[in-house]
């Protein structure tokens, strides 16, 4: 688990093709929602966590197709099925590596949000860490099953997202809300519920992608 | 297949009670609907529309269970009997949500006013909707593909690991804001006894449809494959 | 691994000839079947690697024989059927194990573009669960040392071939699986990889070869294949001559045209 | 005859054709299972 999830950060720390892709596309996200929405009533700190979480659901979506991509280029990824290592670490290896990328994504992109909203009163808290890391987790953790089934079809870049986004409905949901309420200052009591949904979430689909990579790892 | 030497293998549940008995329960059914049942108090005629909505919601609930069954015992066995029952569950399923929805949005334009809200039931059988619509989208970039048969069979046993939660996530951001709220009238409900019997029929006609849908898909899957492993066979001859 | 000391090491380094028993194959596969894309590539076929020999797997084009090999090593899954390395169940308990057995060539290089073939061969050293590997050393015998900090994107193919190579004896499997291994390989590329073979089976190590080349596949291996639609056609005991193996090759190839 | 026993009629009428078509359907699906197993011998 630790080999991959080295192995990708070394890649990426050399090419940093995934990460640089990932913002380009936030950034002309934030465009879009700007002409297309007038940017004067995005301001309100209570758009910012839906607006954020749709921008990385998009350019997330980007890098783990890519992370996946970058395994099929020149059939690495069935040296990975050959190594006598179990297709769980294996699993959670990538979904590491993953989570790393989004989090740096997600990281440098709020900062940039802020920036070109123009978003104000804000009164970012420790529960925004806390729900960026937790959403991340469940989005990793999905987006880095399906990925890895959508890279051995021919549809790839389809499919991966029809797949992932009805699944990531309620993550959306409790994250998007979480995000808002660490960054308004909201008391933690309001979004407990939504934080123990969202920690089952991750827990669930962590545990399942561990338990069901062995069918997909192989062709 | 089997070894049957036998030319003609009857199937009389298949053939004939199962087809009958659903023939029987949805004709009465639709007479309980139409012309017997009295109206509700509050939401007047519109409320028949229930005795099929509900029950169609279950089955096709109900239908992606039996995918995520058919789905694990098809990792289990590799059999190809279970991946045909799988595939014959999620597009039945798929089907009557289809209807749950179409149902859903006639029974809202009158009580609510609009075509589309975003109820909790609604919401959430739009998202399955979009669950299995990728099911199925997924089996048919593949055909007789057995890594798509298997990516699918995991598919299947995640969405419904998806369920529970999307039911608490959905019920949490409703809850938060009511967005339609129904009159609490005493008199509303279920009240009259003709009420449950019409219930009670209608269920067991939609139950027996779904399984009489099932199997003939399931049969004409199973068509397929075949046609498939001889037209392989006659090709290597 | 239970009864008998089938590994040893030998100045610290695991000796192959540890693992040879004459009642185990090294790989004993029954009933494969494969189907993709709506075509049957395998059609229930068996077959044995007995431990130590070198094996010869000949056929037309599309008779199934690189995707025998995948699923032999690994990295395909049969839609049916069973293998066994040295008598573990390749999908089961302790299979996980099994695959550090196995060095697989196979018609991509499976290395990363991204990262040099030192770089690669370190990942792979890693995955393997190797502590201290001589990636120099390992390099050196494919002839790639000067090559070793070099961008992997920048390889030709011979070079990559080299590196795949590398990579697939980098753990010292006791079973290489070799698909067309001298496609792309130069004079000395092709002298270093029959030096490696001769290495591998001086060792007691098994071998399964798919090549065209039938001098080649007289020259190295012992036992003969022919595959064919998916199912074994001929099995050739004795594979020293490349024109007695042509023949039979095309009375197996002319019988299917009827 | 009023709206809801004119919906009444239709949707049973729709359903006898529905029960119709899937009756032929079974029958059609029996005939090729039949054909595969005599194409099979």
């Amino acid at each position: 688990m630790w080999q991959i999830l080295r192995k990708d950060l070394r890649i990426e720390w050399r090419t940093g093709e995934i990460l640089s892709s990932m913002l380009l596309l936030s950034l002309l996200i934030i465009l879009v929602f700007a002409f297309t929405l007038e940017p004067s009533r995005l301001r309100g700190p209570e758009f910012l966590g839906g607006l954020l979480w749709a921008t990385l659901l998009f350019s997330g979506t980007l890098a783990l197709n890519r992370s996946f991509l970058l395994e099929r280029e020149s059939g690495a990824w069935s040296a990975l099925a050959l190594a006598p290592i179990e297709p769980g670490s294996i699993y959670l290896g990538k979904l590491l590596a993953n989570l790393v990328v989004l989090l740096a994504g997600a990281g440098v992109l709020l900062p940039l949000m802020v920036l070109l909203l123009g978003t104000r009163g804000l009164q970012p808290d420790a529960l925004l860490p806390v729900s960026l890391i937790l959403g991340m987790v469940g989005f990793a953790a999905i987006g880095t099953l399906f990925s890895a089934m959508a890279s051995g079809t021919r549809a790839r870049e389809v499919l991966m997202p029809l797949l992932t986004f009805p699944f990531l409905a309620p993550l959306l949901i409790a994250a998007s809300r979480t995000t808002t309420a660490g960054l308004t200052g909201e008391p933690l009591e309001a979004v407990q519920s939504w934080l123990m949904l969202l920690g089952a979430f991750d827990l669930v689909f962590v545990v399942a992608g561990w338990l069901f990579f062995d069918y997909v790892l192989e062709d | 297949m089997s070894s049957k030497t036998e030319n003609r293998v009857s199937h009389p549940w298949r053939d004939a009670a199962l087809p009958l008995l659903t023939g029987g329960f949805m004709l009465a059914a639709l007479i309980m609907i139409f012309f017997v049942v009295p109206n509700e108090k509050v939401q007047g005629v519109t409320q028949r529309i229930f005795y099929f909505h509900v029950h169609l919601a279950w089955m096709a609930f109900g239908g992606f269970g039996f995918v995520a069954i058919a789905s694990a015992w098809y990792l289990k066995t590799g059999s190809p009997r279970a991946d045909q029952l799988a595939l014959a569950n999620a597009e039945v399923g798929l089907l009557f949500t289809t209807l749950v929805l179409v149902t859903g949005a006639i029974w809202a334009r009158p009580i609510w006013g609009v075509w589309w809200t975003w109820d909790p039931r609604l919401t959430m059988s739009v998202v399955l909707w979009a669950v299995y619509a990728a099911y199925i989208m997924l089996r048919r970039l593949g055909r007789g593909d057995e890594m798509i048969t298997r990516y699918a069979a995991v598919l299947g046993i995640v969405g419904v690991l998806n369920i529970p939660i999307l039911v608490l996530a959905i019920r949490l951001w409703r809850g938060v804001h009511p967005a339609v709220v129904i009159s609490e009238d005493p008199e509303a409900g279920l009240k009259d006894p003709t009420m449950i019997w019409t219930l009670v029929i209608a269920g067991v006609a939609m139950a027996l449809l779904f399984t009489w849908l099932v199997s003939l898909r399931a049969r004409f899957a199973a068509i397929d494959d075949e046609l498939e492993t001889l037209h392989l066979e006659g090709e290597s001859r | 691994m239970a009864g008998g000391h089938r590994e040893w090491t030998f100045s610290g380094r695991s000796v192959r000839l540890g693992h040879v028993t004459e009642i185990e194959p090294a790989i004993c596969a029954h009933a494969l079947h494969k189907s993709f894309g709506g075509r049957q590539i395998l059609n229930g076929l068996s077959m044995d690697l007995r431990a130590g020999e070198c094996l010869g797997l000949l056929g037309g084009n599309g008779a199934g024989k690189s995707t025998l090999l995948r699923i032999l090593g690994g990295t395909t899954r049969p839609t049916s059927g069973e293998i066994k390395i040295f008598g573990v169940p390749l999908h089961g308990d302790g299979g996980t194990a099994s695959r550090a057995k196995i060095g697989f060539v196979g018609h991509e290089s499976m290395v990363y573009r991204d990262l040099s073939p030192r770089e690669n061969l370190e990942v792979f050293a890693s995955l393997y669960g190797l502590k201290e590997v001589d990636t120099e050393a390992c390099l050196q015998r494919v002839g790639l040392a000067h090559a070793a900090n070099r961008a992997t994107r920048t390889l030709s193919r011979g070079m990559l071939q080299r590196l795949a190579l590398a990579r697939a004896t980098l753990h010292n499997p006791a079973i290489l699986l070799l698909d067309e291994p001298f496609t792309g390989l130069d004079d000395s590329g092709a002298g270093r990889l029959r030096e490696i073979l001769d290495d591998h089976i001086a060792h007691g190590g098994s071998t399964l070869l798919i090549s065209h080349t039938l001098p080649e596949v007289a020259q190295l291996c012992s036992r003969g294949l022919i595959l064919d639609r998916g199912k074994f056609a001929h099995e050739l005991a004795d594979v020293s001559d490349a024109e007695a193996i042509r023949d039979i090759y095309r009375q197996t190839i002319a019988t299917r045209s009827d | 005859m009023n709206g809801l026993d004119f919906l009444g009629y239709a949707y049973s009428a729709v359903w006898i054709a529905f029960f119709v078509y899937l009756i032929t359907l079974g029958r059609k699906a029996s005939r090729l299972e039949e054909e595969i197993r005599e194409l099979k011998k």
